[in-house]
């Protein structure tokens, strides 16, 4: 260790004094909110600043476990942005319950650390453990409410099957150690390239990736490893659903970048059907019970696994060979955090008085009643739906664009995920009909969200907006982000 | 036969089946972790296993053993304590009464 | 003079324009414009009709003007021009004079009406429309005013649309005149496909050298006889005309017999070197044509409904007509179609003045006697009948004879004898009307009785205009036979036609074949007047005719074994209308029904399938989400196997 | 020592003893965790486990993870376990119906994965040394804090987020409404 | 630099909404006027356009060229060419009056009303001019929502499940037309190297097209996503069925810009993209196309019929008529096509006019059974003398627009195979039965008692809706006698339609 890998590794460092600064204003200045949010907003904008210096530099500390890409800085700041954006809505809805605002912004400080660890870890032990750093606040989070039965139902679900997989996981990673001898990607890498040279893969190797892929596709939420999705989404409190419907799943496609795409690249042909099917039955699965759902929550539940499904298209089309299937995925994920993180903000504002429901009567006249909010979501859907000119779609239009290069196998993916997007738009404008179309059942006051609340609205919404007009900005990080490991 | 790898690993194997086995089948909160404490030990006799055997991961074996072992640690800490704050809300430590939330 | 051709058909359009958007505010004065611009329309149409009958001109060296290229179309063109020569001339007269007259005639008709600035509109729409089609240069421009002849028609039939009937009525006719239409549209196409213009006279240039082959040709002809049919009403389409008498009686006069379905003739007689050229097709045309006579005939025998019986009789005649270009004999059918337009333009105006008598009654049955109480009506009406049955010297004799001579003379024998049966027939059920309507007992209302008056006199000045042609035209135009002036005037245009027939028309000899004929149909005629008169009953002091109807006589005849079928046919028209109703109302709107249904069940039912498919489907996969975690698990767990077993399989590959 | 590599006569080496009889106690704590109906008993038979698992790491020659797991497995994480039990082992708790309504599908899902697992090692050709090696305790701690550090130092952060987050879950509200915050 | 009108005319209305959203929404008169304001302005700016047009000469003019995402060659490219030029006059015509006719009707929640109106404007004028592939199927998109929300917020009683019918359909379509585009453009990128600069320019995809270098299997896999979309939206039988539920629960506006705009938008882009990019495939299934299109003819005469209401009368004509735009497309002919865009135009004029007509007697009675009319030629003269005269153009009468136009494709596809002419013509009876039996039943007749009740409510027409009707009915009469104003514009646009699409019969 030395002082350069301090300095490559900076963010982190910064994030856990973030953490470490929230406690200690919680202790020193107890029952001050306002010092503590200050805190944790500033400290995150410190990180983004620290995160943003680093920005165009490249290099890796600890002997090759971590490593500083494009790919990194990406990642961090869209994990940076995730924990602002969630304490912007998670203030407004804590508060009123009565629940601790320091533990909140603590625990997901430690989470998104772990997010940005895994962003830029190039080992395999150190990405377990960034991993584990992240979904075991997570745990904690979706329980957070924790007089709550359902936050606390729904925490439970989702800790035993997350700890569940986590052994899955961890049995294929020492598998694939055992194997190729080293925890390094880039050793893996290496041992695989001879394994792909030599044209056969040992069972105890395949059994280790299958292992590893199902882990993996579990912490993606990926069918039929999804099912811990919307029982922890329902459950958890509506801005932490927002953070958790984003913040892990951009993890786990982090992981997927660096797991499958840096160390097990040299398989990608073996496997890309693997992913494939996944894929499909991901978004299809994810989109017809959607389309069943009543509750809005979890109706966004289900259609972010129907997202995992479209994303892991643009997976698969950089297994199919296509390189940009892998700014697709990052242009992907950085649309769907803000929109989605935005839908799932509207209902956390509808929410704000305890005893508001998500279901969807909930949003009968809100276009009316509530004229912003109802337009904001309205946004946040019809991106969700694929709509131009937002971010949703060129989203879509990326990992399209990616895949039909590929051609074969993957532009049948890809009209699948064309139809998927069509029946989609069922249950995103379902809301959109309650929202304009229909009357409420009962006259509910505007919920009128506090200033914290509207600046993270604004901020999605706005990004949103941003993607959709001016994609090439975008693209242009994402084109970049998408180089890395080798 | 203590000399063979394989013979480490059909353990461990066995044992990490077993633990998933009992995952999949017990009703309690607490048997469930008890049952994931035993899938992750399998994975740590495996790593062991392949540490005692191969000569280029001797060493490392047992700094991911030690470091599994800890997050293992962390990991039931989180759990008992999510067991005790559901048990406060539900009068019940058995799962498949959890269900206040399906479909 | 070519400029002045333009203004024939864009006066009544000017006063259709100016009527339609200020008649309303005109009041009692909105016949006005209508009536003056028609006036100046018929004297600058005498003008260019004499010029052009004078000049005689023929096919390709008429009189033509072009106004501008109306679709200019890539692969397509078609002009908006106008082309005179003698034929159009004739129709000219026909249309323009008849037209005059009876714009004049429903100045006093329409008094009353407080839809007349409508209806005055309406007619100069006609006016426009027919003056369009008669004076086009090229076919679509025919077809145009074809189209438009057949909206007056459907307007005026429903001019009084709160009556159910009345609009029956005009869509009914509206409908089945699309249906020929069709036909006409398909031939247009033909020809601009095969030929590559539509400026008539240079198709038939084209065709008379050969342009189009055999098959073509009679093809062509085959699809503007269709058109034909709808707008002459000939058989099979002779369904509507009998129902437009649903309209005011001018319009029935005018539209329905002296002009607009006269438009058929003129299309057939126009296109005579395309027709000429299939002979199989003429024979068709002669068939339809000599059916149609005698179907109509006997349906009018038993008409109650005295517009109706001139109706059939306006069907029978056309029908002769189409018979008469079927055998070639051209001018003989324009003879006819003359005549006929002014003395079947008299009986209806007549019949007009006898309803406006009788306080709008129609039927027959509850007139009589009416011949001394409105004498003028009454005296015109007689001449026409005489002239339609076809009595020497009037105009019906001369064109009627020509035609059976030219059937009879060009070998269709069997077109001459059933012509030779039709024009006994014709002569009866006229006798017939007259006995019914104005000889014999009163059986009007007593109460209308007291009304009953004799019609002002913008009505009764037309009639009596009606009634000198209808005695004079023929011998006027039509003598000597076969060679008079309206020989001379229209040989230009039919000569070269005939020519390539290769027939010459042997010259007309009164003391043979000829004067043969016309003794025996005259005789035939004469025989069933008086037949008519025995059983109609018949009152002309005058010439000291008298006999009472035997209504009991006819019920006997009618009764008789054999002749019930028929007096139950003929009343019931042959039950064309129940046919019809039955294949298109009912059948027809089953039809549609059906498809609609498949439309709302299969293929929305499809739509909406696979929306509940896919609804059904969430619902079903939904339920794998028990709530339960330890099913999660074992899901999770059975995934994993699936995976492992996958990658194994992948790994042997 | 002087002690034979194998039992005299027969000639099993001491070590395969050692290994079956660990072993065996190992798979059958295990299976007496997932399958007794008294859940300490189940606590306890972990614990069993727990401590042959230690066993089986002395030798494969690795007594700095075998002391490791007696410490932390034993020494904490069994006895937060049964902790835990004693805490939501409410009097009236059903005793009855320990095992889901799936447990056959569970024990062929299970049987499956040890097969699977089987079949793979089994058929795989490891790059073993074909002998156990001694792990050295400073090669390890010197490797834990060269090569290893950061993933160490991560943990230690995972454990106190875990403390905090275990903490906060875990506390008993002081009122009915809890913290006035 | 000149003057970038196609920009400025695409975007007046979005300067519109930007004016809209400052204005509060209670001031609703002053809402109204501001979105008629920019939409006369847009009105204005195109007929300018079409004066400033240059006849004669092919190719497209007034071109603008911005790069918008050079990573993949995209561009905000605009450029007319004749067809383009008529479309938008088009769209800008029925735009403002439609909003002239919403005054009355809308009142409630105007400004967004008038906001989703103008955001369909700048869809709609953007698709038409659009000569970059992908801009293409942005503006596409845009026109989805404003709709949606317009037939779902301002529409009938079972406007939820209409427009929801709407959006997925289409959805259906574009998504996969999406795939379409990106598969051509990557065959294009791949055909230069691997690079992106024109893999969506219309004019270098079309020169690339024309020289036979797309394959044929993308071809027709790309030819038929598109024409699934542009089908569905045109609509051609069967993927007409959202048509009828859309048009009966659209407000009345909404009908007429659906009828007038949105079904050409199908027409228009099978005749800009799917048939000159994708020769091959459009000649291999011209044959079905044009059976389908011969089906939709006779099928929507028929079905409309027996509708009993009046706007779904209505729509099912609009399925039998916009089968003329198909067929006049695929026959392949020049007569047929610029007969085929003439019936756009005529359509849209004229259906448009319709769906007035009959908005307003909906908003005198609240209701649009034809069973319950009867009678209103001597309550409405006026009315139904308007009436009349659409139905009659719609009907097909000479010296009236549609005439013309239904007679060139008649005439083009007579030339091509005489059966088809044949098979589609009995609508010319079928559309004179559904039309003057609706008219016979609305207007002929005794007053009904269900109008009787109405009493005083059933005014005559007024000067207002008089103005919406007047330049449709102008433009009918106009174009009747006058096609060649239109016929002209075409010449160009029609030459290199059979150029491109001839390709395939070449080689």
């Amino acid at each position: 260790m030395s002082w350069s890998d301090l300095g490559t590794i900076a963010p982190v460092v910064a994030s856990v004094l973030v953490a470490a600064a929230i406690l200690i204003v919680d202790l020193a200045l107890p029952n001050r909110r306002q010092a503590i949010i200050a805190t944790a907003l500033g400290g995150l904008g410190i990180v983004a600043v620290v995160i943003l210096l680093q920005a165009g530099h490249t290099g890796s500390a600890f002997g090759g476990a971590y490593s500083l890409d494009n790919l990194t800085v990406f990642l961090d700041m869209i994990f940076v942005a995730i924990a602002a954006l969630t304490i912007l809505f998670g203030v407004d809805y804590i508060e009123p319950r009565g629940l601790p605002i320091a533990e909140f912004a603590a625990i997901l400080v430690f989470a998104v650390t772990g997010a940005m660890l895994i962003a830029g870890s190039t080992d395999l032990v150190l990405l377990f453990v960034a991993l584990e750093l992240m979904v075991l606040p997570g745990y904690v989070l979706a329980g957070f409410a924790r007089r709550d039965p359902y936050s606390t139902e729904g925490a439970i679900k989702y800790f035993l099957l997350g700890s569940f997989s986590s052994a899955i996981l961890l049995f294929g990673l020492a598998y694939v150690w055992g194997i190729t001898g080293t925890t390094r990607v880039d050793g893996v890498t290496a041992a695989l390239a001879k394994v792909a040279a030599g044209g056969s893969i040992q069972p105890g190797l395949a059994m280790g990736l299958a292992f590893m892929s199902a882990g993996v596709a579990f912490k993606m939420a990926a069918v039929p490893f999804h099912y811990w999705t919307p029982d922890a989404y329902q459950g958890s409190p509506t801005p932490i659903t927002a953070y958790l419907s984003v913040g892990p799943k951009v993890g786990a496609f982090a992981i997927a970048l660096r797991l499958f795409v840096g160390a097990l690249g040299p398989l990608r042909a073996d496997w890309l059907p693997v992913v494939i099917v996944l894929a499909a039955l991901t978004m299809t699965l994810g989109n017809l019970v959607a389309i069943s759902q009543d509750n809005v929550k979890r109706m966004l539940a289900y259609s972010s696994i129907a997202h995992t499904g479209y994303i892991l298209v643009g997976l698969a089309a950089y297994a199919g060979g296509q390189h940009s299937g892998l700014s697709a995925i990052l242009f992907y994920g950085a649309a769907y955090t803000f929109m989605n993180m935005g839908a799932f903000a509207v209902v956390a504002a509808l929410q704000r008085r305890p005893g508001v429901s998500s279901q969807i009567a909930t949003f009968a006249g809100l276009g009316r009643r509530d004229p912003w909010l109802g337009a904001l979501m309205a946004v946040f859907l019809l991106s969700l739906t694929g709509i131009p000119p937002l971010a949703g779609f060129w989203a879509k239009a990326y990992v399209i664009l990616a895949a039909v290069q590929a051609g074969g196998w993957l532009t049948a993916l890809a009209v699948l995920a064309m139809v998927n997007a069509a029946a989609a738009a069922f249950y995103y404008l379902r809301v959109v009909v309650y929202m304009y179309m229909r009357e409420p059942a009962d006259e509910l006051r505007p919920s009128s969200p506090g200033l914290l609340f509207r600046v993270g609205l604004g901020v999605t919404c706005v990004l949103t907006l941003v993607f959709g007009l001016f994609p090439a900005i975008a693209a242009a990080a994402t084109n970049a982000a998408g180089v890395f490991g080798g | 036969m203590s000399g063979s790898l394989d013979s480490y690993l059909v353990l461990s194997g066995l044992l990490f089946a077993i633990g998933t086995f009992g995952f999949l089948a017990r009703r309690n909160a607490i048997s469930m972790l008890m049952s994931i404490e035993l899938m992750i030990n399998a994975v740590n006799l495996t790593v062991v296993a392949f540490g005692a055997f191969v000569p280029a991961l001797n060493t490392h074996a047992a700094v991911i053993a030690l470091l599994v072992i800890a997050v293992a640690a962390a990991e039931a800490t989180i759990g008992l304590a999510l067991v005790m704050a559901i048990y406060r809300n539900r009068k019940t430590p058995l799962v498949d009464e959890y269900d206040s939330m399906s479909q | 003079m070519t400029y002045l051709i333009p203004l024939i058909p864009l006066l009544p359009l000017a006063g259709f324009v100016v009527t339609g958007l200020l008649g309303r505010q005109m009041g009692r004065e909105s016949h006005q414009i209508a009536v003056w611009a028609v006036v100046a329309s018929w004297l600058v149409a005498m003008v260019v009709a004499f010029a052009a009958l004078a000049h005689g001109f023929g096919i390709g060296d008429g009189a033509g003007i072009t106004l501008w290229n109306w679709i200019p179309a890539l692969g397509f063109k078609a002009e908006m021009g106008f082309y005179v020569d003698a034929l159009t001339g004739c129709l000219l007269i026909v249309v323009t004079t008849i037209g005059m007259l009876v714009h004049i005639y429903s100045i006093g008709y329409m008094a009353h009406d407080p839809g007349k600035w409508r209806f005055f509109a309406y007619l100069n729409l006609f006016m426009f429309s027919m003056l369009l089609l008669v004076l086009a240069d090229n076919f679509l421009l025919v077809f145009a005013g074809w189209e438009l002849v057949g909206l007056c028609s459907y307007l005026l039939i429903g001019f009084w649309y709160p009556r159910r009937s009345a609009a029956e009525a005009a869509k009914k006719a509206f409908l089945v005149n699309r249906v020929g239409d069709m036909g006409f549209a398909l031939a247009i196409m033909a020809i601009w496909t095969q030929l590559g213009t539509l400026n008539m006279q240079a198709v038939f240039k084209l065709v008379e050298g050969g342009g189009l082959s055999s098959t073509w040709v009679a093809v062509v002809a085959l699809l503007l006889f269709c058109g034909a049919v709808g707008k002459s009403a000939q058989f099979p389409l002779h369904v509507w005309l009998p129902d437009a008498m649903e309209g005011p009686t001018p319009v029935s006069a005018l539209i329905h017999a002296a002009t607009m379905v006269n438009a058929g003739v003129y299309l057939v007689a126009r296109c005579n070197p395309i027709f000429g050229a299939a002979p199989g097709v003429m024979v068709v045309v002669a068939a339809i044509g000599i059916f149609t006579a005698i179907l109509a005939a006997s349906i009018a025998f038993t008409q109650t409904d005295i517009k109706r019986v001139l109706a059939y009789s306006t069907l029978s005649q056309l029908g002769y007509m189409f018979a008469s270009l079927g055998v070639g004999a051209w001018t003989a059918a324009i003879f006819h179609l003359m005549s006929h337009g002014f003395f079947k333009g008299l009986l209806f105006l007549g019949s007009g003045s006898v309803i406006h008598a009788v306080g709008d009654e129609q039927d027959m049955r509850k007139m009589g006697g009416l011949a001394r109480k409105i004498p003028i009506t009454y005296v015109t009406m007689l001449i026409g009948s005489v002239a339609i049955a076809g009595v020497p010297p009037l105009a019906g004799f001369f064109s009627k004879d020509e035609i059976l001579g030219g059937a009879f003379k060009s070998g269709f024998l069997w077109v001459w004898a059933i012509g030779f049966v039709v024009a006994g027939m014709t002569a009866f059920y006229m006798f017939r009307l007259m006995g019914m309507t104005f000889w014999g007992p009163s059986h009007v209302d007593p109460e209308v009785e007291q009304h009953i008056h004799e019609s002002p006199l913008t009505m009764t000045r037309p009639l009596i205009l009606l009634a000198l042609p209808a005695v004079f035209l023929g011998l006027l135009i039509g003598y000597p036979p076969e060679s008079g002036l309206l020989h001379q005037w229209l040989a230009p245009v039919f000569e070269a036609t005939i020519a390539a027939g290769g027939r010459t028309e042997a010259a007309y000899s009164f003391l043979g074949i000829d004067g043969g004929l016309a003794i025996v149909t005259t005789l035939l005629v004469v025989t069933a007047i008086v037949a008519a008169w025995r059983l109609f009953g018949v009152d002309m002091p005058a010439i000291g005719l008298h006999a009472e109807p035997r209504p009991d006589r006819v019920r006997e005849v009618s009764a008789r074994r054999g002749l019930d079928f028929l007096y139950r046919g003929s009343s019931a028209k042959w039950w064309f209308d129940d046919l019809n109703n039955l294949l298109f109302v009912v059948w027809g709107g089953r039809l549609a029904g059906a498809v609609w249904w498949f439309d709302r069940v299969v293929i929305d039912g499809t739509v909406n399938g696979i929306g509940t498919v896919t609804t059904q489907a969430g619902l079903g996969l939904r339920r794998v989400q028990t709530g339960h975690v330890q099913n999660y698990a074992l899901g999770i767990a059975i995934g994993l196997i699936a995976m492992a077993i996958g990658y194994f399989l992948i790994a042997v590959r | 020592m002087p002690i034979g590599d194998s039992i005299p006569l027969i000639g099993i080496r001491w070590d395969d003893v050692l290994f079956v009889a660990l072993a065996a106690t190992l798979l059958v704590s295990a299976l007496l965790v997932v399958t007794l109906r008294d859940i300490i008993r189940c606590g306890l038979a972990l614990i069993v486990s727990f401590a042959s698992l230690a066993g089986i790491y002395v030798l494969l020659g690795n007594p700095l993870v075998a002391a490791t797991q007696v410490l932390v497995y034993i020494g904490a994480i069994s006895v937060l376990v049964l902790f835990a039990i004693m805490l939501t082992q409410t009097k009236n708790a059903p005793a009855r119906l320990v095992f889901q309504t799936q447990t056959l599908a569970a024990a062929v899902a299970a049987a499956v994965i040890a097969v699977v697992i089987t079949v793979a090692v089994l058929a795989t050709t490891w790059p073993s040394a074909g002998q156990r090696l001694w792990t050295s305790t400073t090669d390890v701690a010197h490797l834990l804090f060269r090569d290893y550090v950061l993933p160490f130092e991560v943990v230690s952060v995972l454990l106190t987020a875990a403390v905090i987050g275990g903490v906060y879950l875990a506390r008993r509200e002081i009122s009915g409404d809890g913290e006035n915050r | 630099m000149t003057l970038p009108i196609l920009s400025l005319i695409t975007f007046t209305p979005l300067v519109g909404v930007l004016a809209l959203t400052v204005i509060p929404s209670r001031h609703e008169e002053i809402v109204r006027r501001t979105a008629l304001g920019f939409a006369l302005v847009a009105w204005g700016l195109s007929l300018l356009l079409l004066v400033a047009f240059a006849f004669g000469p092919g190719g497209f003019q007034f071109n603008e060229t911005v790069d918008w995402i050079p990573a993949f060659g995209i561009q905000y490219k605009l450029g007319v060419d004749g067809l383009s030029v008529l479309m938008v006059v088009l769209t800008t015509t029925l735009t403002w009056i439609s909003i002239l006719a919403s005054f009355g009707p809308i009142k409630e929640r105007v400004k967004g009303y008038m906001i989703s109106f103008l955001v369909l404007e700048v869809g709609m004028i953007g698709v038409f001019i659009a000569l970059d592939f992908f801009l293409f199927y942005i503006f596409w998109e845009i026109v989805l929502v404003p709709m949606y929300l317009i037939i779902g917020i301002w529409g009938g009683s079972n406007r939820i499940y209409a427009t929801m019918k709407f959006v997925l359909y289409t959805l259906v379509g574009s998504l996969l037309m999406l795939v379409a585009i990106l598969a051509t453009a990557f065959a294009f990128q791949a055909g230069h190297g691997g690079s992106w600069a024109g893999a969506f320019d219309y004019g270098q995809l079309q020169a690339w097209a024309a020289g036979g270098h797309f394959a044929n299997d993308l071809q027709i896999l790309a030819f038929l996503a598109l024409f699934l979309a542009f089908a569905i939206k045109v609509p051609m039988f069967p993927f007409h069925t959202w048509l009828p539920d859309a048009h009966t629960e659209a407000p009345t506006a909404g009908s007429v810009i659906l009828a007038g705009v949105l079904l050409k938008l199908g027409a228009y882009g099978l005749i800009r993209f799917a048939v000159p990019l994708y020769p091959f495939a459009a000649h291999t299934f011209a044959w079905p196309i044009i059976v389908l299109s011969v089906v939709a003819i006779v099928y929507g005469a028929i079905v409309s019929i027996v509708q009993p209401d009046l706007k779904r009368l209505v729509a099912y004509s609009s399925v039998s008529h916009m089968g003329f735009v198909t067929l006049g497309i695929f026959v392949f002919s020049a007569t047929a096509l610029q007969g085929a865009v003439l019936q756009m135009i005529n359509h849209g004029l004229i259906t448009g006019g319709l769906f007035l007509l009959v908005g307003m007697v909906y908003e005198r009675t609240h209701d649009r059974t034809i069973a319950k009319m009867g009678g209103l030629a001597a309550a409405m003269p006026i009315w139904s003398t308007v009436f009349g005269f659409f139905i009659l153009a719609s009907a097909g009468l000479p010296g009236l627009s549609g005439f013309v136009g239904e007679f060139l494709i008649f005439v083009g596809s007579f030339g091509v195979a005489p059966v088809i002419a044949l098979a589609s013509i009995v609508v010319m009876v079928l559309a004179a039965t559904y039309l003057l039996w609706m008219f016979q039943r609305v207007a002929f007749g005794a007053l009904s008692d269900f109008l009787r009740g109405l009493g005083g409510h059933l005014t005559d027409i007024s000067g207002t809706e008089l103005v919406t009707l007047a330049p449709l009915a102008i433009g009918i009469v106009v174009l009747g006698l006058f096609p060649s104003l239109v016929l002209d514009l075409l010449r160009g646009p029609a030459q290199s339609f059979l150029a491109a699409a001839g390709v395939a019969v070449g080689g």
